[in-house]
């Protein structure tokens, strides 16, 4: 094609809208976890220009997050223990690399409070809540004393640990049964347990105080009111070190089996306006107070009148965020970084719009038929799904092999729809494009919810499955 | 019912890819099921070659239902398999000759009327020249000419059947 | 766990806003296409529980629309003329599988006058507009002379088909060298030739003719002053049978190679909301006019100083529709669906929101470094990229054959982001994750054009390929 | 630049994964080119196993930059390789004998302080006590310890370089 174009530059064709010179958040950052979240956090560095260290267990070595690492370091054998719980290798990766911060994703290293203290020790930034935010936040006993303080509603129960089945018995004789028994260092479902009198309290007290010794190193356990197949309803925080805490809406994570999330959605279907206003409010102030930094999740039970009562808070990322992510247009993790390198929220409370509908269901290598027992094993097919208003948030590739060392998560399937409807029509059609051979999946069960008439509904409680499934 | 319905009722699900009939009727109980490229596969290495993405079913297919309606929960969706393990392999076996295969999409008739005998029977002799059907595409009667010399073995569609391009619609023995 | 929930239902837990009815759109759509659009097709019917019919040729057996198609037909071999191009077979393969329309996606027969005619003829809705809409629109000469007529502004040229050399040299001499040469029938870049001079145009029109004839079976060729290095953009419309046009912004395709579109995104970067809101009224009121129903696109030139010139319109789906789909939360296809069966849009003009910026780049099976030829063959890898804010609209799988009867496109990898900035940082995110191989991909083209400082500034013209890349 | 100072060039070509160096300096001029994974792939036929993901490189591992700057467009990013086709192999002609590795992630250091002898030389004698290197973790300095009888062959890390989880120190000819 003939060239005539002389003096290309010298009439503008209007303003061109210059991007404002890039903040400068960290040179590196070095993701202390593994699996999609390891990836979801190089994706956001990749995108912010920050470099990335994958660390990574022998068992991991070809791992996708050592893969688009840009620098990468092996800390351990397979077991957690061994190297992503391993605190020493995992500080002595990030200064060898010279890395001057560490993600630490969730799980893990996520809520200890002293690995954020030794990281603030070792001058590198930890990307979450400074430890006496963990600490106050992460255990659920103070937690629920803080929230209560903060005149946020919480569940009835006993201020505190109890010490034996006498006190117990005493607390549980005012709240009425059934009670549910807590380990203070529990967490995903695990050091739960529920009684329905006074027989039942008092060895499932005693009980429960071996396994929390056993499973967390700390015996304490406590114990409240078991709400009937309740709501479980979380709101999203985000706060920085100017003062500002804002929320992100909810997350209705009902859809549970032992007390572990396989899908989640927001809005909550049953959520109204003024309800919302009232939960992310409580959850504001409650951070506020506590003068909370970073991403965090204020958990809830919201029961069949409408009444919600805090129940934990988790201080980190949590799986379910990209609901969150997609309704809201924003992105968390990113938001982490900006707070965590000292810079304010980069929108404000009133800048947080809700648009349409998303669904996150938890592809795991589980079998749903016996009882969603862990399968692993080595995918010899992989192909996700794709197309309008999907996000796949995996580790997955054809051949990976599924560790029995770590959790069961393959993928993580997001939809959004213009209404709950949309939503759900979209998820079905994706898990019917998602073709994973090798391992047993939990995409059967999700086809099954989708069609599941209280499930479309949208009436469910953190029983549905219990209730519903296999009957 | 009598050889001949069974004959037929066969051949509507080999047409229309069912697996299974139970049917239970006036006395008469029967239960067919084919042999599914599903169940040719089991007891087969998983150390062969790697799955690929291939459509088994030659001839018009329609999928399964994405999802059980309600109850249990649906199947895995279908397991992809192998080129070679497909349908084609499987009905192999029952055909041996040459194929005279459909040029074109439409409505297969045997016969040139309702009523009227067919253009051919199994066993009947064919000349290039012969007339062996009509696809119907478009409201026009196609008449397919065998362009082959032989004698037929084995018709292979339904009267009144839809056909795809390149569908076998004749088995032929040459001579 | 203890049941104790007696009565589930007793206390509601609030309104649940339950869906209304769902409208009935068609039964089975037949997709008279294959590839990537019609996986998008087939996607959008299964979210709108609408059973679907892949047509095939013999060598697309192993495509992704056959698999997650409902039904499927053969229709022809290889070549398209004996196959997508067979409109005896695909209207048989309509008739004995039931369908009752067709979505003819893009290329092939999606702007063809006779094939709408014959589904009409056949009482087979066709997904696009009545066959003279096509006719008047699909006619660039017509449609040139139907849009000047609206007051819509055109690049001078012939006032239709320039019948010989005299009478093109006349019209060259009138409106000023250098001309364009188009063919009527063409699209997609062929048939196109430039002339700077008496003699070039005298020789252009002649082998212009010839060309146009044998490509197109349609020898008609008209002339149009060739702007230098302008931009090319284009309006996306919407149009419905009860009088409703509307328009979903604008976007940016200047990046092309050889006239064909490599990179498309929206906002366009040197767009002004004053401008829009020009293009897109002419683009609405010509439509409008006109009668459009359906999805069409209204391709604009965009000079230096910001005068915009109508140049062609195209009366159906556009391979670019996700970047708009993304930055307005619709969905083009399911409106054009909706819209085929009699009902009316699903937004107004009013409820058009625009949010973030979004950039598609299309991976081809092609060779940067040799001029873009199209190199064919098998994937042998195939990891697409996940993450926050990536779409991947694609037929591909490992294994699978890129076939030289075809086009050459691999997938179609979209981003979003807040800001053009963050876009384009997704975009180099996403293209370092995406893993082909066993053919040369644009791949590498497209990670270079995310750096080269003129398409970040954003200022480039269609003649941005000849002037940067590989100096 | 004397060949000890190449020597130890080279030796951080391996540590770091460095391709090749071209340097000029002061009437000096040297090229050292790695045999690199891809490089010993060349010539292999496709028709072998399928390629897999995997992380090629043991040790800590740079990744060359996602892409180029400017000017021409970046290289396609890295092919996966089988594992059988990883540095590893490459590596192995020369590393006869046994690999010490290092039990932790730090900094690895031949001797206990700057400007003292190293621990240990190459063709010295170790027993399983026998102190090898430090290396520096958290601020702490952690004498390694053989655990193997035996003659050091070759001292596979620089004295002051980073070293992983299982990363190999040393060679050692067991005796």
């Amino acid at each position: 094609m003939a060239r005539t174009d002389k003096a290309p530059k010298e009439k503008p064709r209007g303003e061109v809208d210059s991007p404002p010179p890039r903040e400068e958040y960290f040179r590196k950052i070095l993701i202390a976890n593994r699996g999609e979240v390891a990836l979801r956090v190089i994706r956001a560095c990749r995108e912010l220009g920050i470099q990335t260290v994958a660390v990574y267990s022998t068992a991991d070595v070809d791992s996708l997050h050592v893969r688009f690492a840009d620098q990468h370091v092996c800390i351990g054998g397979p077991a957690s223990a061994e190297s992503y719980l391993n605190i020493p290798n995992i500080i002595s990766a990030a200064e060898i690399t010279e890395a001057d911060a560490i993600h630490p994703g969730y799980g893990f290293l996520a809520e200890n409070p002293s690995f954020s203290h030794i990281c603030e020790e070792c001058r590198i930034q930890f990307i979450g809540p400074p430890p006496d935010i963990i600490a106050k936040m992460g255990d659920k006993a103070v937690a629920k004393h803080t929230m209560s303080a903060a005149g946020v509603p919480v569940v009835p129960g006993s201020d505190g640990i109890v010490k034996d089945p006498a006190e117990a018995e005493a607390i549980a004789n005012r709240i009425g049964y059934p009670v549910i028994i807590k380990a203070v260092a529990g967490g995903g479902g695990r050091g739960m347990r529920v009684a329905t009198n006074d027989r039942t309290l008092r060895t499932g007290i005693v009980t429960a105080q071996a396994e929390a010794s056993v499973a967390f190193g700390n015996d304490g356990v406590y114990i409240e009111k078991f709400l009937v197949n309740p709501k479980h309803v979380e709101i999203q925080v985000l706060g920085d070190n100017h003062g500002h805490v804002i929320h992100l809406g909810e997350r209705d994570c009902s859809i549970q089996r032992r007390h572990q999330k396989l899908i989640e959605e927001t809005p909550c279907p049953v959520m109204t306006p003024g309800l919302r206003k009232k939960m992310g409010g409580a959850a504001v102030d409650a951070c506020r107070a506590a003068g909370y930094v970073g991403a965090g999740t204020v958990e809830f039970l919201l029961d069949r009148d409408m009444h919600f009562y805090f129940m934990e808070m988790n201080t980190r990322i949590q799986v379910e965020h990209p609901v969150t992510e997609v309704v809201t247009n924003t992105d968390i993790v990113k938001e982490q970084i900006r707070v965590a390198a000292g810079y304010p929220l980069s929108l404000t409370q009133d800048e947080v719009r809700f648009e349409g509908h998303a669904i996150e269901c938890r592809i795991n290598a589980e079998d749903h038929e016996r009882g969603f027992i862990p399968c692993p094993g080595t995918l010899t097919t992989y192909h996700p799904p794709g197309g309008p208003g999907v996000r796949v948030d995996s580790h997955a590739y054809r051949e990976c092999v599924i560790s029995p060392h770590y959790d069961s998560l393959i993928a993580k399937l997001i939809v959004r729809g213009h209404n709950r409807t949309e939503a759900i029509e979209r998820m079905k059609r994706a898990l019917d494009e998602y073709i994973i051979e090798g391992v047993k999946t939990t995409i059967p069960f999700h086809l099954w919810v989708m069609e599941n008439p209280v499930f479309r509904q949208g009436d469910f409680g953190t029983n549905f499955i219990d209730e519903h499934f296999g009957k | 019912m009598n050889l001949e319905e069974i004959k037929e009722l066969i051949s509507v699900m080999r047409t229309n890819k069912i697996k299974e009939i139970d049917l239970e009727q006036e006395g008469t109980k029967i239960r067919i099921v084919a042999i599914t490229p599903a169940s040719a596969r089991k007891g087969e290495s998983r150390s062969g070659p790697a799955p690929q993405y291939v459509v088994a079913h030659p001839g018009i297919m329609t999928a399964p239902p994405a999802a059980a309606a309600n109850g249990a929960p649906p199947p895995v969706p279908a397991p992809v398999v192998p080129a070679e393990e497909s349908a084609q392999r499987v009905e192999k076996p029952e055909r041996a000759g040459k194929e005279i295969k459909s040029p074109m999409v439409g409505t297969f008739y045997r016969a040139p009327a309702p009523g009227a005998p067919p253009y051919v029977e199994v066993g009947a002799t064919i000349g290039e020249d012969t007339v062996i059907c009509i696809v119907e595409a478009m409201k026009l009667m196609n008449e397919i000419k065998a362009e082959m010399r032989g004698r037929i073995v084995e018709v292979l569609v339904e009267n009144g059947q839809p056909v795809e391009f390149n569908q076998p619609l004749f088995l032929v023995e040459p001579i």
